[in-house]
Parts: C-alpha cells; structure tokens; sequence
C-alpha cells in the first residue's frame, strides 16, 4: 500500500516535471510555430538566473518565482526581437538560428560562469510514507505544474489577450484586420514562452543541478512531447507530457532505466504513426 | 443492360466532422461527355472532384469508373486508371520549368523519345513553346492555367476534370480555353466545374448543379439553366464573369 | 547561353575532383591529408541529407542513424570476418534496407514534415540508449565487443578486396574517400538528370500534383531515403575505418544537428553547399580546437546566427545571388 | 589478423620512425611535446582543471631552467568533448608537432582513440585519469587509480563503520560496469553482500524511482559510480526525500569536477570518497603547492580532486625520467620510467610500477563536510591493481591489449 502510494506519487512527479520542461516550448512552438532549438537554453538561463539570485542572498521563492522568469522572459524579448523576428517564419532559417543561439549561451555560460556555480539545495523537509519518505519538494514541483497549466488555460479562456492570441493562432491575417496589433502580440506571446522555460528552469534547479550544457537533457523530450501533442499547443502537450512521464517513470520502475528512455520513444513514435497529426490531432479537436 | 458508364458513382458521401459536404450523390457520365457541374460556392462541386481522385476519402457510398469500384484507391493509382484533374488554383511544380512540367505528365507516352515529342506536342498546343526553359513558378497567372491544362492534356486520360478552368481569365482567354476544351471533348471524357455561365453554355452538353452536397437538378445545358430552382440557388451570387 | 553554363559546371565539377583526388595528395603533407579525409567523410555524410532533404523534401532529423549504423556493421562485420570486403558492402546494405523499412513505416501513412522529424530523431536516439547500454563482457557480436558508450575501439582499416594485409590507411584512405566523394556526388547529379530524379524533385515542388499526374509518391521516397541511408552508410563506413572505433556518439543529438547545420550553412537544395557547408564547419571547429581564441560554441554558435540574420538561405544560395545581383548591375552599367 | 596488424606496424614505424627518433634535444632549441584535453563541450568541467594541473607542471619545469638546458613547448588542442577531435589531434601530434610525448584524454574511449595511434606511430603517451584498468602497452603509462584499490578500501571503511550490505548505482559504462564487478567481488571477499545493484544511462537526471526501491531494501550503505553531469541530479533528489540522513552514501567518482563547491553542504556533506589527492591534506608539500596552483589561477577554479592532479603528476613524472634519460628520445625515456622512477607531490610520493606502467601512490579517504574534504584516513603507498598477473611488460614487453580482469 506504501509502495502503490510512492510508486504513484513519483510517476505524478515524472509527469509534472516533464510538463515544466515542455510548457514554454508549447507556447513558443505550438503558438508560434518557432522552433527553438535554444528551449533546454532557456531552461538552462532560468536555472542559473536563479541560483545566482539566491546566492547573492536573495530569498528563495523570489529568486524562483520572480527573477527567473522575468531574465529569461527579457532574454526572450531580445531573441524575438533581434532574431526571430526577422527570420519571418521561415522554419529552416529558424532551426540553424535557435541552434546557433543554443550553441551560444552554452559557450557564453561555460565562460561568463563557469563550471564552479554553487546550487541550492531543495527547500523543504520530508514526509514519512511507511517505510518510505518523499521529500516535499516533489509535491511543490507538482503543484508548481498544475498551476502553470491551469492559470494559461484560464488565461487563454478567458483573458482578452488569450483570445488575440487563440485568434492569431487561427488565422494571423485576420486578426490583424481585426485591429490586433499581431506583431506585439507575437512578441508577448514569446516572451511569455520564455518566462515559462525560466520558470521551469528554476523549478528544477534544486534537483537537477545547474551546468552549461543541462539543456541538452531537456530539449529533446521537450520537442517530442510538444510535437507528439499536436495542434493544440496546450492540451496536447499536456496529455502527451503525462503519457511519457507515466511510461518512462514506469518502465524505469518495472526495469532498468535505459528501458524509460527507450520506452518514452517508442510510445512517441507509435502514437505519431497511429495519430499522424498528434495526439490532439484527431481528438481535442477544440481544445486548446 | 448497356455498357457501364465511364464514371458512376453511388451514394457517395463524405463528412467533415459534423459537416457534410457530399450527401448520397448519385451521378454517373458515359464516355465522350461533356458534363458541366455548376453551383453556388460551398456546394461540394470541389470535394465531390477531390472523392474522384482519391485526394479525399470518401465517407460512404462508391466511385466506379467504367464499372470498376475506385472507391478509397491512392491518388496516384486512380490518376494511372486515366483520372486526371486541373485544379482549382494551378497546381504546378514551380521550381521546374514549364517543358520539364509538361515532360513529367507525359508518363503514359512510352519511351524517352516519345515523351520528348508529346512534350513539344503539348507546348505547341498550348502556347508555351517560347517559355519552355522558363520556371513554371515566374508564369502570369493565365499562363499558369493553360500549363496545367497542357499537364492534364498530356496524360491522355481517359477522364478529365477540369476546376474552373476559366477562373481569372480575360474574355478573350476564356473564349480560347472554351475553344480548347471544346477541340478535347472530340477524343476525351470531361467533367468541368464552371461559374462562368457563358463558358457553360459555350461548351457543355449537359449540366448538373450541385446544392449543399446534393444533385439539385441535371439535364441539357439549356434546359437546366432556365430551371426556376437553379436561377433561385444562384440569386444573390454575381455573374461568374465579373468577378474578376 | 544555357548550354555553356552547364559545360561550365561540368568542367569546374571535373576540375575540382580531379584536384582533390589527384593535386592534393601529391602536395599535402600526412597529417593534412589525415585532417580532410574525415572531413570528405563528413561531406559524404552531408550529401546523403542534402539529397534527403533538399531533393526529396524529406526532413531527416536521424540521417545519423544510417551513418552510424554504417559504421557499427562495418566494425563488427571486418572485427569477425578478418577483411573488410564484405563488412563495407554491408556496412552500406543494412542502413539502406533499415531507411527501406523506416520509409515504409512513414510514407505509407501520410505524416507530415515535423512529425517525421520528430520520428527520425526518436529512433536515432532509440540507438544511442541502446548501443550505449552494451557495456560490459555480456554485449557481444562474434569477437566483437560492442563495449557501451566506449565504444568499439581497434577497428581494422579497409584492404584492397582479397588482401587482408593490403591496408588502406593515410594517403590511401583519403584517395579512396575522395573518388567515393565525387563517385556520390556525380551518381547524385545524374540521378537527378533522369526522369526519376524529375519526378524527386516535382514531388518536393508539389507533392499533390505529381500524385495527380500518376506517380506513386510514397515509392519514390521510400526509394530516395533509401539511396540516401546507403550513402550515409558508406560515410559511416569510411569513419570507423578512418578513426579505428565507432561509439554511441554517432547516434546522439549534437551529432544529428550537426549534419543539419552543415546543409543549412551550405544552402538547402544545392549539392555543392553542402559538401562545402560541412568542410567549412568541420574546419572551423578544428581551428578553434588547436588555437583555442575563444570558446568554440560561443564563436560558432554566434557565427550561425550573423549567417541565418545576413545569408538567410546559405551560403552557396547566398553567393550565388550576390554574384547574379553583381552581374546584372555590371551589366546595366556597360 | 595477426599479420595485418604487424604489416600496419611495420609501415607506420618505416615512415614515422626516423622522423621522430632524429630528434634531439638541443640545447635552445625548445621541446615539443603535446597536450590533448577537452576545453569545450560536455567535459569541459574536467578538462579545465585538467589542462591548469598540466600547465603548472610544465611552468614550473621552465621556470626552473626547462628538460635538459631547454624549454618546453607544449602544443595544446581543444578536443571539444568529440572523440574524432582525439583521432586528428592525436595524429597532428605525432605526424606534424612530433612531440616527444602526449598527456591527456579523460573518458576510455577517448584514450581508447589516442592510445594505437601513437603506439603505432611511436609516440609515448602518459594518462593521467582513474579508469577501469587493464590497459598493458608498453608505450603507455598511466598515473589514474583503477577502480578495484579504491572499492576495496571504500567497503572496508564502510564495513568498519555501518556494515556489509551495499547498494551499487552506478553509470551504464565501461567503467560503471566494472566497478560493479570489483565491488561484488571486494564485498564477498569481506564476508558482505550486494543488496541492489542498478546502472544509469549517461544522461538520465530522474531517480524516484531507484530512491524508492533503495529504501524498500534499506541497504547498509549506498556506493556509487556516477559519471557525468546528468547524474549530479541524483544527490538533490536523494537529500530532497531526506535520505542523507538516514542512509550513508559512498562514491568513488564524487569530486571529480568540484561539486563540493558547486553543490550545497546540507546536500552533500557525509560524502564518503577514496582519491589519491584532496586540498585540505597537510602535507608539506601540499602547504606549498596549492598557494602556488592559486597565485596562478585564482581561486575560481573550483575545488581540485584526485582527476585533474594526476596531470600534473604526469607531467612531472616524465621529465624526471627526461632527466634521468638525459634524452627525450622515447626508447630511453621508457627505460627510465621503469626503473620504478618516482617524485614526490601535493597528493604524497608516486612512483611507477614497472610490470604494469601504472603508479603506487598515496590513497585517502575523505569525507564532504561543508565544501571541503576532510581527510579520515592514509593508506600509503597503494599498489596498482594487476588482477592474477595479466600484465607482466617487464616479462612480456610486447603486450600492446587491454585486458578485461577476471573478477
């Protein structure tokens, strides 16, 4: 019964994590349709942002919640405004500028940083299930996911600018005859993507450390869960998120861990044969 | 019992969530045809093409063609049984030049030599001749219409669709192409989906109208055009010749 | 006019070969002979995507799967059987037979550009985890030991069929690489001046239309990717015998995006681009390996970034506007 | 195969071998010789501290007069995390540079890449990184420690203080895999047991799943082999369920690339480690050295460990033998090295042990405690390991293999 208990409370985990990595990237891609290739970056900048932060004596929840996002939220206005704005859509141009852009920062943090960045350690103590123990964290980090995603589908719903965006998304031409300024709309709307990947970033920071190139880590999964949702940016990314992080934390559980990476993969790759427009290609049709 | 008609279709059907654009068309052409579908916007005459060729998978119901059932084969396999279709807006291969176009609908012609005479034939036809080398993306608009006709004519198919062949075209070029179409009908099966009135009645032996998915009347050209219920669907809509 | 430009092109194609294959052996010294074979090796490896993606439209995010696989045939293949005749031959086979059943997995179901990347991509990674998990006395082919993320290290060279002692290493290797460089490029070039090569070309222009008109599309790409995971396969080759050892690497991320990078860099849709992108990428990275101004991502990653801003369609796509743009200033002048 | 092998020798050793054997050392002409580390990428936590141990060495050799009345030139390259980097560099080297000896490499295969190459083209090269043991070639010599001294020593500490039943997580590697091999062996030898064993692919940051299962076992102590900077997560996941308080936790691989000054005390103190050089040790040389390592690089260099002191080790221990040669010539300079050559250094004195090219030194156990390693034990000393003899290069000089031990 413990063990059920802890078994599903990590799997909760895996899933939520999993969904942190990937919720910029479902606003910047599924949104935008921008290939960032520089996302696990991103994560990267927001990890870091916020290890410095706190290192300088900051209080924790602030350097977290508050400074992480908003540097990789102003790193995303830069981006946007300096690159992906001027590449106008253009899918290759974009895929070898986000990839220099990665290569980049990766270089820019191994020297400006370094190697040496002291971490933080996760706040919180522990809780006692039987004979196991969970630390709290884990349950911030999920509640941390669901809010996420809850406050950007209220915010899509319900929010006159979540409308633009939805609009925009549906038929850019239009909405800019409608009077939406679409321009600003897609700056904001990449800027909030990022802010969301330097949230992630931090969110993360205390368990898996912070290094120049822990991006890599990241931007894979986060490109085949997004990919694997389909048009709806965030339904999508949502259920696929939660598929793979319960497949790959399963398999891990059941055998050995190479068997929860292969496994993530593989269900990938039949669900994109079986659903070739993603899993909210077929279904969740009007969802967002 | 005659002989099966070129192409026949039964009940055919096709939804688009809980839209359907096709509902139950019966609809058969005898070979040597030249039937005309006409229709307001919306009234499936596209996607009705589009279940011919395969391009779409059709609902429900069926497509024969000269009694065989064609119904859900690839597009590619119905396009050798001697389908072929001109698109609406001009499908063509914009970044290959207009003989290189014509050479690669010439498939049926045989061999590489004959290929090369075809090609020639059909630039002739159509009056590219002079543009042979040039890319077919950089063409004028009714330059690009009379390519893809020269595509479809290449293949010699047994059947051809043609999706407003006419749309954007000058007076003087829609005179041309009805010209065109009518020298074809002599030696092919058409189908033509058509606005422009005039075009119809210049060209077409029959008529069939389409309304919201259904065959809302069919019959000679004439006779069709001059129905209280045809003139009724069309009301409202400008003269097809105007809209450009 | 048209006539004399393809001559011009034939001749500076037979110019350049011959230079690499006959000049820069007789002049180059061994270690810059060493240096290029790999990066011919590399060019092949970017032919195989720039044929993939930029004639037959298909967006390849696992081209390394073909090479790496390559490699890893050819290793365990000459490591059992002694001479390498055979494991090249299969070492080209087996990637070419895997892009085959790949190709049918995807192209008879109609999946779009970024799903088939994301497919691609999975299953380059599937053989990372997997060749990577083979550490241990457990994991082994034949003789081979297939030896984790390590690797298979002391891989024999390739011999002249028959004669296992008749090796071909150094100067000999990077002969052979080159006539394998022009051999692929030329089979390529005149691929694409067939009827089949029109009809690759006419489904990436318009994949609808060329359906219309009859061809099976799904056929010819399958036929396209596996012409392009037998190239791979050869590049793949060439590598576990340039460097003796083949590892997991070959299957990773950094290693898939960087054959993108150099078909980007080169230009999409031109052959020379790409073969040029990629010596010009690998030879950077070499020179910032041995003189260490700078921290090579920062400098590339920047480089990449001014290219996409200031040369959006590559660099032989990019010059060639530039010169046509001269040219025709020139001309209005005169 | 055999004949291939040795017509490949023969061909390479025709061209390369008067090139290299012509050269002398004359007086002001300076000494080439080449470094290969990884400065970029993946590994460059490594590589850093690495090429900086290396660099010292070879500044302190010049500054005090240079090998033999000249100075030494060191052609550095950047191999940038990428094996193939290794190849070219490797044979730029031996072929171009035609230095009279290459240090460097960290990962197997990336020595496992250099190590024929410049065997076949007779160049000497020096190692300077734990790995898993076994490599036996003449032409090579290697300062790392081998996993099956130090798990022995780690479980005997383990066993003296918590007990006998030990977990093992461990990197999917060749390296990861063997330590497991040792450690099944060491931990029967004392009478103990293997209670879990799991092995992590290089970049799997996610152990929920392994935490669980180490508290359903309740093991008496946890020994790991991480590698990499995927598996660092580890530690935070396991003092975020609390487990560093309750669960003693022993690495032969932590410390490496500085995490003790990278990662926060209450994650990681109670550490237990094994190495050969910590910078809290006492010795007198070490008083002295270190002050130097830091008026030189600063103090932003992190944390230095046994990994990156090797290098400066190796170094030094080649131009001792230079010295005792009075040539750079390789042929004499090995012969020098195996006359059991040795030099004293921040981490104690090391020597060469001329059966296997590997080293005696001195080996410590240490424990994190608030960004720094202190120390709870010596063992002086410690032989290399050379599991039923397999390596013999004084009996059987033309060994040129990498033996799998029989554990």
């Amino acid at each position: 019964m413990d063990h059920a208990l802890v078994v599903g409370l990590h799997l909760l985990h895996a899933m939520a994590s999993l969904a942190l990595v990937c919720i910029g990237l479902a606003v910047i891609f599924g949104m935008l349709r921008v290939i960032n290739f520089a996302h696990g970056e991103f994560l990267m900048v927001g990890g870091y942002a916020f290890v410095l932060a706190a290192g300088a004596g900051l209080n924790l929840w602030v350097a977290m919640l508050v400074v992480a996002p908003a540097v990789v939220g102003a790193l995303g206005f830069l981006v946007e405004r300096f690159i992906i704005r001027h590449l106008r859509g253009d899918i290759i141009a974009t895929i070898l500028a986000t990839w220099g852009l990665s290569l980049f920062l990766i270089g820019l943090a191994a020297t400006v940083l370094g190697y040496h960045q002291q971490g933080v350690a996760p706040p919180f103590g522990t809780i006692q299930i039987g004979s196991y123990s969970i630390g709290n964290y884990t349950f911030f980090v999920i509640a941390v996911a669901v809010l996420t995603i809850v406050a950007l589908f209220a915010w899509l719903r319900w929010s006159r600018a979540g409308l633009l965006v939805r609009g925009a998304m549906q038929n850019p031409e239009l909405a800019a005859a409608l009077g939406a300024d679409t321009r600003r709309l897609r700056s904001s709307t990449f800027v909030l993507g990022s802010a969301l990947s330097g949230l992630a970033g931090a969110v993360l920071a205390p368990l898996a450390g912070v290094l120049p190139e822990i991006g890599a880590t990241y931007v894979v999964k986060a490109f085949i869960t997004v990919i694997s949702g389909g048009a709806t940016a965030l339904t999508g990314t949502t259920l696929a998120a939660a598929l793979f992080g319960f497949t790959s934390q399963a398999a891990a559980f059941l055998s050995r861990p190479v068997v929860g990476e292969v496994a993530l993969l593989i269900v990938a790759i039949v669900l994109l044969r079986l659903l070739p427009t993603g899993i909210t290609g077929r279904y969740f049709r009007k969802a967002l | 019992m005659t002989q099966a008609p070129l192409l026949e279709t039964i009940a055919l059907t096709k939804r688009f969530g809980g839209v359907t654009a096709i509902d139950r068309v019966d609809f058969r052409v005898d070979a040597g045809e030249l039937r005309c579908l006409i229709g307001p916007n919306g009234a499936g005459k596209s996607t009705f093409f589009r279940c011919l060729t395969g391009q779409f998978r059709p609902t429900g119901g069926q497509v024969r063609l000269s009694g065989r059932d064609i119904t859900g084969a690839a597009t590619h396999a119905i396009a050798r049984k001697g389908v072929s279709i001109k698109t609406q807006i001009p499908a063509l291969f914009d970044g290959l030049s207009v003989a290189e176009n014509v050479r690669l609908a010439t498939r049926k012609a045989g061999n590489r030599m004959a290929r090369t005479r075809k090609t020639e034939e059909i630039l002739t036809i159509t009056g590219l001749s002079s543009h042979a080398s040039q890319m077919a993306g950089t063409l004028p608009h009714g330059q690009r219409q009379w390519l893809e006709l020269g595509l479809v004519m290449a293949g010699s198919p047994a059947l051809m669709l043609l999706d407003e062949p006419t749309a954007g075209m000058t007076r003087q070029e829609v005179a041309r192409t009805a010209e065109l179409v009518r020298s074809l009908a002599e030696d092919h099966t058409i189908i033509a989906v058509e606005h422009d009135l005039q075009f119809v009645q210049m060209v077409a032996d029959a008529v069939t109208v389409f309304h919201q998915g259904q065959i809302l009347a069919e019959g000679p050209a004439d006779a069709v055009l001059a129905d209280r219920r045809v003139r009724e669907v069309y009301l409202g809509q400008p003269p097809a010749s105007d809209r450009c | 006019m048209n006539w004399i430009r393809e001559r011009a092109n034939l001749l500076a194609a037979v110019a350049v070969g011959s230079a690499l294959i006959v000049v820069i052996p007789a002049v180059a010294e061994i270690y810059v002979l060493f240096q290029l074979t790999l990066f011919l090796v590399f060019a092949i490896l970017a032919l195989s995507l720039a044929w993939v993606w930029g004639f037959g439209g298909i967006l390849c995010f696992g081209q390394s799967v073909f090479f790496g696989l390559g490699g890893y045939t050819y290793a365990i293949a000459v490591i059992n059987l002694g001479e390498s005749t055979v494991p090249l031959v299969l070492g080209i086979l087996l990637p070419a037979g895997l892009a085959g059943i790949l190709g049918y997995f995807l192209f008879w179901q109609r999946i779009s550009d970024v799903y088939l990347a994301v497919i691609t991509l999975a299953v380059s990674l599937i053989f990372y985890y997997l060749t990577g998990a083979s550490a241990g006395s457990d994991y082994r082919i034949g003789t081979a030991l297939l030896g984790g993320y390590n690797g298979i290290p002391s891989v024999p060279p390739i011999n002249v069929p028959g004669f296992p002692e008749r090796v071909v290493v150094y100067g000999d290797l990077y002969v052979l690489t080159a006539i394998m460089l022009a051999a692929v490029y030329g089979g390529l070039r005149g691929l694409l001046a067939t009827d089949f090569g029109r009809v690759v070309v006419a489904i990436r222009e318009n994949e609808e239309r060329a359906q219309l008109l009859g061809y099976d599309v799904r056929i010819t790409k399958l036929a396209v990717f596996a012409i392009g995971g037998a190239v791979a396969g050869l590049s793949g080759v060439l590598f576990a015998a340039w460097g003796s050892y083949v590892s997991p690497n070959v299957f990773s991320m950094t290693f898939t995006a960087q054959i993108i990078v150099w078909v980007l860099v080169g230009g999409l849709g031109t052959l020379s681009g790409a073969v040029i992108g990629c010596v010009l990428v690998q030879a950077a990275m070499t020179w910032l390996g041995e003189t260490k101004v700078a921290d090579t991502n920062l400098v590339l990653g920047a480089a990449f970034v001014v290219l996409v801003l200031f040369a959006r369609r590559g660099l032989i796509p990019g010059t060639r506007s530039l010169l046509a743009g001269l040219r025709s200033r020139v001309r209005s002048a005169l | 195969m055999l004949t291939r092998r040795t017509f490949i020798e023969g061909a390479m050793a025709a061209s390369a071998v008067p090139l290299v054997g012509l050269r002398s050392a004359r007086a002001s002409e300076p000494i080439a010789v080449g470094a290969i580390y990884d400065l970029s990428g993946p590994l460059q936590g490594f590589g850093d501290n690495q090429w900086r141990c290396a660099k010292l060495a070879i500044d302190q050799i010049n500054e005090a007069g240079g090998l033999l009345g000249s100075q030494l030139e060191v052609k550095l390259y950047d191999a940038q995390s990428e094996m193939q980097f290794y190849n070219q560099f490797a044979n730029q080297l031996a072929l171009r540079d035609r230095v009279a000896v290459v240090q460097g490499g960290l990962t197997s295969s990336s020595r496992e890449v250099i190590r024929p190459i410049l065997h076949r083209l007779h160049t000497l090269y020096v190692y300077n990184t734990n790995y898993e043991g076994g490599v036996c070639d003449r032409n090579f010599f290697a300062t790392g420690a081998t996993p099956g001294i130090y798990v022995d020593l780690l479980l005997q500490a383990a066993a003296d203080r918590w007990g006998k039943r030990v977990y093992v997580l461990a990197a999917d590697y060749n390296y990861g895999q063997i330590s497991a091999q040792w450690i099944r062996k060491a931990a029967q030898g004392l009478g103990g047991e293997v209670v879990g064993e799991e092995f992590f692919p290089l970049d799997v940051n996610q152990f929920g799943a392994t935490i669980s299962r180490i508290q359903a076992v309740e093991p008496d102590v946890v020994l790991n082999v991480f590698v990499g900077p995927a598996h660092e997560a580890f530690y935070g996941q396991w003092a975020s369920a609390g487990m560093n308080q309750r669960i003693p936790m022993m690495s032969t691989t932590f410390g490496g690339t500085s995490e003790i000054v990278r990662m926060p005390p209450e994650v990681v103190n109670g550490i237990m480690v094994i190495g050969s050089y910590y910078e809290s040790l006492d010795n007198a040389f070490n008083q002295a050295w270190l002050p130097d390592f830091r008026r030189r690089y600063g103090t932003d260099y992190g944390y230095l460990t046994d990994v990156p002191i090797k290098d400066w080790y190796g170094w030094t221990l080649w131009a001792e033998a230079v010295r005792q040669a009075g040539t750079v010539e390789r042929e004499a300079v090995i012969e020098a090295l195996e006359t059991g050559i040795g030099v004293d250094g921040p981490g104690g004195p090391v020597s060469i042990d001329p059966t296997t090219h590997h080293c005696f030194m001195d080996t410590h156990l240490a424990e994190a405690r608030d960004g720094e390693f202190r120390i709870l034990q010596r063992y002086q000393g410690v032989a290399p390991t050379n599991p039923a003899a397999q390596c013999d290069l004084q009996a059987r000089p033309d060994t040129n293999t990498m033996f799998t031990p029989d554990i």
